[in-house]
């Protein structure tokens, strides 16, 4: 039981830092991590980056597959996020255990991407009704020092605007690869996550993993923006998670926040890999 | 994508409800006898049934929690209970939503109460017409008291959606798929708690703003008729108690 | 070891009621609980039907699916019966565990449905060879309270006796659904099973899930019957289960006794349902 | 269903058996090295190896019986038995067939004498040519014998189907497919005892009386050749104990 | 852990004995069990056989499906080794559950078969990028008393060597079987696999469950060779096994005495089937 | 088959290299925050990372080993490691090479030191062309070293290979793919010890024994990158050390 008595501990020592507006890193409650992005180093996949936040590392990749569309969008390629957690990335994880904590992240970082409408998933048509292209975006957790949301988030958005797409040609009843590599149809707009952690009656950024260890609950808000058209700023996902609350002042807050994080990381991002493909 | 309007000019939606009115709710109080609390709600032609089993024995027992009980959720979609016949095996989108409405629920039990315990809410979406996770979550509320778990209070929830450019209170199915928002939240009212708040689409901060109001009315709306299926509940079971 | 000694004193009260022909609830030994039946419930289904027999609640739905056809029967259709044991339908089912005791249910409904032929497959191909219709019958097991096999295939049966089909058009290399609904090719052959508790030496309908604690052994026996033509009268299945056994006497009165119980029950369903579609 | 007639005009079946004639069925006792009790069986073109395991432990522990020994039987086909390969995955009719066959076994054993532990009977059909239910449970028993654990009888089984109108002991596959019914039955003789009955097919209530007097003889049948088998196995084991 | 000492005092016995050349079973070290081949026992399958090897007992089967290429390879058939551990092979085979050693004996065995090319797979296509034989070659454990790969290798060789294969022709748009049995496309080439255990400081040909008890590692090498034609005799797979080491000498020694030991038992397949198909 | 030769006429592989040079190696130890040890090596285009936890109690319990350490691998490719997308479950070969790696590994740990605990191997290839299981063994020696566990031996790996009828050293993909023959050794230096030796293709017996020549050599080089990758671990550690 001891297990369990320490996160008490600790969670008393950050809401009494964080009234002082500190945190046990020394950061403000406000700040992120440091961020690292590296580009391309899966240079075998159509699209990689690896996002190093804090001591979090996701390597995500992208992937072509030639496949079926989805009866009803027979004229529409497919995106497909997926999100593995390798087992030296936690001592929680287990090797081949299929984890809620993964399908929740792969599928917070899909919304994000697939309402932003990012990627024109119509151009990934090889041949209506019969043949479209998959776009695997795989996310893979490679260490867990908090926020993974974020993090993920942030590897395949810059996974995927670095890819190139190969080009098919049809012929008769078979598929051609020419080996040609197209740039992606992409429309310029960016979806950026940004998760807060509520920790007594604070909103913390880009929550530690000992902050995850002991909040009440997290919110993250995904907001998209054409180019640097701040008009175009809208919301495009949230997804509140673990079993604690927030009232609904602390949304209103948690949003606002949100959305100035969202142009830093915007900025970061563009700095890094060209958003229009 | 929409190709007809889902909304008429005088501001009717395709089912014949306003901008802001709820479908009709019936929700029903025990009506499984292998459970420990049961409910069924009918949110218009969305039907789910809620089984509480607990608090029992944990099992496995090295999943039991020292200081509380453990608490899941299963949000399961029959085979028949959408447009295509849907395998029985449990997609993502199921293990998330169970992950979701388990997060939902638990700020709502005393669990303290019960160390070492494990309560499990079963949900079976019989049929889907939108918002089965709302419908979900709000019947379970009434699973719960069904089966005598103390509650901090009830958890209410409604979606809001924008369909045609405008926000619609609680989504139907043809709203979800051809609107252009949906955006679900779960309240607990005397603890001013927002429990669940999920979206999709594109909304504005502005009607961000406008969309959790309409939530929060909307999951008042909800509450109260939670609160008068409990009373009916208790009322006929008092009175065949009389009679025994 | 308690658990065990309540079984061992319920079964001696059982016998030694039954010994006065009486039961439990105040049935005599051959009579069945009260069955209700609601046709069409699930109205999103192409059929459905949910039976309520004593507590036992199974809900039934027909769903259809375009297929390939099995190799060996290029030009029919296929119907295929499952069963989900919904976890609280008993504090017994564990969810997501695969259990012998759904397969066998669905195998026994399906055999029952099945070798009467009340349906023409071969009416459900599309394209002979390359596309047929699957007609999936689902039956959820909502809550036990014994005689889960006669509530399956009376819920089975009245989906499938309530259902209609899509109409498909084979247009070149496309099948087009033209949204119009068709008839079932029905036989107008209605198939019901009836299982017979065997406890000491006497044999009890419609076993409650008490009953079905203590017994030896069940056997289902399923006549089927065309129309009111009593001269077509028929066994189409049986099944023996649990781990008790009959002698040949026994069976031969259990096969007697489910005549007469399955012409009450057909008589019910044709109430309920048009067994021509 | 048949095109061609299935038995001839003088009574003969297309293997050349009469009606109520049984196939050459060959049982040998203790064939395996590793399991504490074994049989093999040929039954026409079926073969069947059949391995028990136990009274062994049971694992995991909490599935043990405080008053009696656990039974289990795994029936499973090889991927080369059949016409057409065959996953190894169990399939729903192995799954079935486990479960019938166990039952059918279970009322023959004295489970009571091993409270606690575990009896596993493996079934590996290597060849399958009809009624490898029967054939499988006929050798179990023998099998059953073979590990030393005491019986109240063998179970002995076989099946009658209808082909071409006419009831036929003991049916291979062919009759199986192309025929109108199958039955199989297992019999305890000694105790009257039904353990196993199926049918599928469609037959008159008459001709249901005539197949179980048919299944009835056929069992017996069967039965013989199980105790000629155990009197053989018994008299070679007695003579090399004695040359040892 | 009385059950880790017996190894122990049996590892001490077989390594004294094996001072003299000598084996708790009387054999050399260099010796082979008895060994028993029975062809086309299993009728029903294009091909089998069955070898007993001391007391272990293995039956392969070959059957022919149609399937679709390898995307890589889509003028060539498929051969496909699997194996099954029977759960009463051994007390400690669990039913159901998956087993590296399986994986590793079915992939040894598919390589030495597979990499001497005896099968020429481009025969197996039936048209072109669309439809091939896939050959299962399937490999059933069903006693196990030592030396499982040379026994399943063997079998699954004679099953191959065994098998005659379907004819298929292609009519317009399905493919038609004839019905007519084929001659398999054989090379002549004949690989065999020879197991050597190594046991403190010897090595033992054909190791029994005993000594694999108690083995350090193994070293399984396969020798194929064209016919009689000695020069033709070339290595075509290798696979170290457990958990100990060989020094190169050791290792070098054990191809040696492999080589040998691989002539002794084609002669042994040559006279028990038709090598050339 | 290749149709394109693999080696020039002077000597010369497609990727630039002699027949008997390596790739370029670069070991990094300690690059993980989770685990107990951890490195990372870039192999040409070759990349894997592995992470090791333990010695850490067995779970479940009832596999830990009364007198050693139990010792796991796990080999793991990751979906985008390959030319063709790759399914996360993992694949028949992906389970033998996680036994082989197991079994390369575990001669060289002191396992008698820490009886009933369990140390896992984790290992991800993020990107795969050739040689990925002697590429992985290499690093694993050094993640092990990094957590702290004691060891006989670094174990050094390496394949030779056959192509264009030649034997060349550290195979990449495509001489793997297109060339005749590959053969992966590990091997402990100070203990001669051969701990994985594997081989498919096609070649003659003086072949092998060139092979194994040339297989020593290289192992011996990439023992010398092992050892150069602690030393300068161990110094920047030390130098961090001395700085705080």
């Amino acid at each position: 039981m001891s297990a369990r008595i320490i996160p008490v501990v600790k969670r008393k020592q950050i809401i009494e830092l964080s009234d002082s507006g500190k945190r046990t890193d020394g950061r403000s409650l406000t700040d992120y991590r440091n961020i690292e992005i590296i580009i391309g180093d899966i240079d075998k996949a159509e699209g990689s980056a690896t996002v190093i936040l804090g001591g979090t590392r996701v390597t995500a990749g992208v992937k072509f597959e030639i496949g079926d569309p989805f009866p009803d969008t027979p004229n529409e390629g497919v995106m497909q996020v997926s999100a593995e957690f390798v087992p030296f990335a936690s001592p929680e994880f287990e090797p081949g255990k299929p984890d809620e904590t993964a399908v929740e992240l792969a599928r917070v970082v899909d919304r994000g991407l697939r309402e932003s409408k990012m990627l024109d998933t119509s151009k990934l048509c090889i041949e209506p009704g019969k043949r479209v292209w998959i776009c695997h975006v795989d996310l893979y957790i490679l260490d867990h020092c908090g926020n993974l949301i974020d993090t993920a988030a942030l590897a395949g958005l810059c996974a995927l605007l670095s890819a190139k797409m190969p080009e098919a040609k049809v012929k008769g009843d078979t598929v051609e690869l020419t080996g040609k590599k197209l740039p992606m149809p992409f429309s310029g707009i960016v979806p950026i996550n940004v998760t807060l952690a509520k920790i007594g009656d604070k909103l913390f950024a880009d929550p530690s993993f000992e902050e995850e260890e002991v909040l009440d609950c997290r919110l993250s808000v995904a907001f998209m923006q054409k180019g640097d058209d701040e008009k175009s700023l809208m919301l495009c996902a949230m997804q509140k998670g673990e079993a604690g609350y927030m009232t609904i002042e602390e949304v209103t807050r948690a949003v606002e926040l949100a959305k100035l994080k969202s142009q830093e990381l915007r900025s970061l991002v563009s700095s890094k890999v060209n958003i229009n493909g | 994508m929409a190709t007809e309007k889902l909304i008429s000019d005088d501001g009717i939606r395709n089912d014949g409800r306003k901008i802001d009115e709820l479908r009709e709710i019936k929700f029903d109080i025990g009506v499984l006898k292998n459970t420990d609390g049961s409910a069924y709600v009918e949110w218009g032609r969305t039907k789910i049934l809620v089984g509480v089993m607990g608090p029992r024995e944990s099992h496995p027992k090295h999943l039991a929690l020292a200081d509380k009980a453990r608490i899941d959720a299963f949000y399961r979609m029959a085979s028949f209970s959408v447009e295509e016949w849907k395998s029985p095996a449990p997609s993502r989108r199921e293990t998330e939503l169970s992950k979701v409405i388990r997060e939902a629920l638990s700020p709502a039990v005393f669990t303290e109460y019960f160390p070492r315990t494990s309560i499990d809410i079963f949900i079976e979406v019989l049929q889907a017409d939108g918002s089965t996770r709302c419908a979900a979550i709000s019947a379970a509320s009434l699973a719960l008291v069904d089966a005598g778990i103390p509650m901090r209070d009830l958890v209410a929830s409604i979606a809001v959606g924008k369909v045609d450019g405008q926000l619609v209170l609680d989504v139907q199915d043809k709203e979800d798929k051809e609107g252009e928002s949906d955006m679900p939240m779960a309240y607990m009212p005397s603890k001013n708690a927002v429990t669940l708040l999920q979206m999709d689409g594109q909304i504005t901060q502005e009607e961000f703003a406008r969309s959790i109001d309409m939530l929060k009315k909307g999951c008042l709306e909800v509450y109260r008729l939670q609160r008068d299926a409990i009373e009916a509940h208790f009322k006929v079971s008092e009175s065949s108690n009389e009679e025994a």
